[in-house]
């Protein structure tokens, strides 16, 4: 399959609002714009890739992604991830996963108290065995911005030893000259995005989406998004 | 001595919250939901033991930095300590 | 308790902030005393906030037209032709008062209700901007005021969706007791699908959509127009709670509609709630308006009409409907799970009459609440501007490199990243110069064009000769755009002053608006909307005089814009000017 | 009926906010305070009248949403009505 035939849908909740940039950033990578599914599906047609997109959804009441990880579309999200359908959780999409149980450990509020919208530095991890990564060289660097108030990853010690045993760490935030201190929210072992056990679904808090374009801060999310695009469709 | 203090909205000040939660319980079937509306518990352990003493000060803590009394009420419990 | 029906007197009316005069005058237009609902209605419309009493005279002198010009001031938001058939909509607004008192919510509502006014207007809002004023660092407020405010302009803007691309903060006593918080909105809309607020065609249904009615901010423009003291400060429940998932909900729904070509007219609710945007949506239209007030949306219960007329709850919005689009709109509203109810009806009465519990709870002629507003044209008494202090007289007293450090500790000069690393710059993904530049520079979506925006004033100098300092905030807003390599087009302004009762502080605002007329029209950068907050004093005191210019400039190749960074070693640097 | 939730995050999970106002607070000059914690406290109207159906109802509504247990603990009370 070509990355230009792949079918890619983005889950959309009420207060999702990053739904259109990554709805964007597909489009010039494969061609072909996203479907777009309103929250209150709950079935879905056979697709390549469902993507989790950024934003407040539900307001970010009560927790963030609690209310949408409750909500109809996300049986048939859990039911495509059950038959090894790909998927991608970017920040709050990132929370939604988490909050669902698709991956483990939960996104607490920022160590320094604060929302924090920076371009921060990572490393895809050297361990890491998962279609979202497999073009991307270990251990390379990019740079993407993140923007949110709750990305400080946490989970138990053997969540955490298990996701470093099975190579289930994507990216960690590290230092850089330019961008700061390396971690912006306080996560366990700097982590910035984690895949589940069978490398299948996947949910970081940097916004990929945002760096598409050197005039738009940097093109490291192109590069990060055609990489995962093109390992799904071989 | 461990003290709870409970600070909810004020009557009549919205609750977003509340209501968007109200509605995803609704949402999960449970019809049997209403009014739902969230507040904050704050748990504190204090050197104090004298209990009058112990109140008023939890009360000056609320007045100053735990709760928003604009918009916000709160009450103080002391927990016997066992 | 006072009754909706009960007869008023001069000490009711008095206490909601009229003259004996205003009084009279109300007595004369109705032929009769007003009871309480009406009152308060009369009383919200002639307030400084919604008639602009004390400024209109000042106002009437600013440029306005120009060849881009496609909306000025007097509806929600100004409206410019940016090309290719797209113009670009902005305003700002203060939320003064309400942010002293309760910093994230004032702040936060401030946010809220600076985006309904600019998408009600069709436009979807692409950018966020702030103009921030706060007392001397050290007090013992500005802290807890600080935090709150950047709290609150993030909370909302980074919840629903809009970058928050420049703004400005300065420091200094005479805010200790009454901070400024000015929010401005830009949006993007079709050139030929602008939406105004004119009623039109008696029998079309008036439709409120949005949240419920709650008793939160009753009075709030009556508040906005009176000085602060410490029994202000008992007033508190008077403040607005914003819900910024509701507020994108509700921008969804309604830009959703009005791409379905349903709307005749619509109006957010603003200042004084269903009062302004009844009476000015029928104002406008030279109609009247029924409503009936049994069916507005109430979150609480026995709320009467005075409440319902006069509460401030946020996200909420009037419309007038083509008649047979009622079915559509509601289908799209139930989508986003958003109240939607029919109200009343637009009448050829001239009269707005509200019903309440089977009974008429007011039946007044709406022309006298908008044309008899009050003009003042209030005495002046001019300083002397101070003496121009020149560069070369100051005696250098340090080392260079010291007084540099020196410089870059101030609260003034010091680096505001840590107020704008809390907004998200960068949602929308269009975002081409954020905070920390001259100018926050937006892609329009989709083309090679660019908007350039900023905010700008410098009290010290309105404080030291209010004219010249009115007309070097345009300046100044003006090299801010062109640095960032735009063509500056127009410009928004919020009137930020102390009590215009004292002649002193009436010349500061007449003046300093002649000083900013005259160079917007030097500039070709008429004032397309804008803002006036008066009576920003404590006590007595009165803060420095701060007219805020928001300006928005074009530049039709983004990949030629300019940042403001050195980018490489070697580069010349070149002083222009003097 | 009238039930209160209380939430509290599970002991070894880290509390930022919690910490930050302990030390707000004793900035304030409340230097007896230690331990901060803060959880939610969220009412709800339940339309139910036998006890026991109420309170495993309510179990269900945490366990499905009003709590993520991977980090918190719930406490349910009935508030018995007037
Ligand atoms: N300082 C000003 N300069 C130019 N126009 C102004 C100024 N102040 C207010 N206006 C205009 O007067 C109208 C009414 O403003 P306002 O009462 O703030 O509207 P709303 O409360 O509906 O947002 C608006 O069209 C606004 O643009």
């Amino acid at each position: 399959m070509s990355m230009s035939a792949m079918r890619v849908v983005i889950a959309v909740f009420p207060g999702s609002n990053c739904d259109r940039d990554m709805m964007v950033a597909m489009e010039q990578l494969t061609g072909r714009r996203p479907q777009l599914v309103w929250h209150k599906e709950s079935t879905l047609d056979p697709v390549d890739l469902i993507i989790i997109p950024g934003g407040f959804s539900f307001g970010d009441y009560l927790r963030c992604g609690a209310l949408a990880g409750r909500s109809p579309v996300m049986d048939a999200v859990m039911d495509h991830a059950a038959r090894g359908g790909a998927v991608l959780g970017v920040c709050n999409g990132f929370q939604v996963l988490t909050e669902t149980g698709m991956l483990p450990g939960v996104l607490l509020r920022n160590a320094g108290l604060n929302y924090v919208c920076r371009d921060t530095r990572i490393k895809v991890a050297e361990t890491i065995t998962s279609p979202f990564t497999s073009g991307l060289a270990a251990g390379s660097e990019l740079t993407i911005p993140v923007a949110h108030n709750e990305g400080n990853y946490f989970a138990s010690d053997d969540d955490l030893a298990k996701l470093e045993d099975n190579g289930q760490i994507a990216f960690t935030y590290i230092e850089s000259d330019i961008h700061g201190p390396a971690n912006p929210n306080g996560a366990a072992r700097d982590i910035a995005g984690i895949v589940s056990a069978n490398g299948r679904v996947m949910g970081m808090m940097p916004h990929p989406e945002r760096a598409m374009s050197p005039a738009l801060g940097g093109s490291d999310g192109a590069l990060l998004l055609s990489a995962c695009l093109e390992a799904l469709a071989s | 001595m461990q003290v709870v203090v409970n600070i909810s909205l004020k009557e009549g000040v919205l609750d977003p919250q509340g209501r968007a939660i109200e509605h995803s319980l609704r949402g999960l079937g449970f019809q049997e939901v209403s009014e739902v509306r969230v507040g904050k518990q704050i748990t504190l352990d204090i050197d104090e033991s004298d209990p009058a003493r112990l109140r008023q000060r939890v009360a000056r803590m609320c007045e100053t930095l735990l709760s928003n009394t604009v918009i916000e009420d709160y009450v103080i419990d002391i927990v016997e300590q066992e | 308790m006072t009754m909706d029906n009960d007869m008023m007197n001069f000490e009711h009316a008095a206490s909601m902030g009229l003259s004996e005069d205003e009084w009279q005058l109300i007595n004369k237009r109705l032929g009769r005393v007003p009871n309480l609902c009406e009152l308060g209605i009369f009383s919200a419309m002639w307030s400084e906030h919604c008639s602009y009493k004390s400024s209109k005279r000042w106002l009437k002198t600013l440029p306005v037209d120009g060849p881009h010009v496609i909306e000025g001031p007097g509806e929600n938001a100004g409206v410019v032709a940016i090309g290719d058939g797209l113009a670009a909509v902005f305003k700002i607004e203060s939320h003064n008062h309400p942010s002293f008192i309760e910093p994230y919510q004032g702040a936060a509502t401030g946010v809220g209700g600076i985006l309904r006014d600019v998408f009600t207007m069709g436009a979807r809002p692409v950018a966020l901007l702030n103009a921030l004023r706060f007392g001397a660092a050290d007090h013992e407020k500005t802290r807890h005021l600080l935090s709150g405010v950047v709290l609150g302009i993030g909370g909302y803007g980074n919840c629903i969706g809009i970058p928050t691309v420049g703004g400005e903060v300065n420091f200094d006593p005479s805010y200790n007791g009454n901070i400024l918080v000015n929010a401005m909105a830009v949006g993007l809309a079709n050139s030929d699908r602008i939406f105004r607020s004119a009623a039109t065609g008696a029998g079309n249904p008036v439709i409120y959509v949005g949240a419920k009615t709650g008793r939160d901010g009753i009075h709030g423009a009556t508040m906005a127009s009176t000085e602060f003291s410490d029994e202000t400060e008992s007033k508190r429940p008077t403040v607005q709670v914003g819900d910024p998932f509701t507020g994108k909900l509700l921008m969804e729904a309604c830009l959703e509609l009005m791409a379905s070509d349903s709307v005749l007219s619509i109006q957010d609710m603003g200042a004084a709630g269903l009062t302004s945007s009844s009476v000015e949506m029928a104002s406008k239209g030279g109609l009247g308006m029924e409503i009936d007030l049994d069916l507005v949306p109430a979150r609480e219960e026995q709320m009467s009409a005075y409440e319902l007329m006069l509460s401030e709850s946020q996200e909420r919005m009037l419309m007038v409907l083509k008649p047979d689009a009622t079915d559509v709109a509601r289908a799209i509203f139930d989508k986003w799970d958003l109240d939607f109810m029919p109200i009343g009806q637009v009448t050829d009465t001239g009269r707005l009459v509200l019903l309440k519990d089977g009974g008429t709870a007011c039946d007044i002629p709406i022309a006298p609440l908008v044309d008899d507003a009050p003009e003042y044209d209030r005495p002046q008494a001019d300083v002397p501007p101070r003496p121009v202090i020149k560069s070369g007289d100051i005696v250098e007293t340090g080392r260079i490199s010291d007084i540099l450090r020196l410089l870059m500790g101030t609260s003034d000069l010091a680096s505001r990243r840590w107020i704008y690393e809390q907004y998200d710059s960068q949602v929308m993904a269009d975002t081409m110069a954020g905070p920390g530049g001259d100018a926050g520079l937006i892609r329009v979506h989709g083309t090679n064009r660019g908007l350039a925006m900023t905010t700008d004033c410098t009290p010290r100098y309105v404080e030291a000769d209010p004219k010249t300092g009115g007309a070097q905030a345009v300046a100044e807003a003006y090299r801010n755009i062109t640095a960032i390599g735009a063509t500056p087009l127009a410009i928004t302004n919020n009137l930020n002053f102390g009590n215009p009762e004292k002649p002193e502080i009436m010349a500061q605002l007449a003046q300093s608006v002649v000083g900013m007329g005259e160079a917007a029209k030097r500039l070709d950068t008429p004032v397309v909307s804008g803002n006036v907050s008066l009576y920003n004093e404590t006590d007595g005191v009165a803060i420095q005089p701060c007219p805020v210019i928001g300006m928005v400039g074009v530049i039709d190749d983004v990949d030629r814009a300019i940042g403001s960074r050195f980018t490489t070693a070697g580069q010349d640097v070149v002083l222009l000017g003097h």
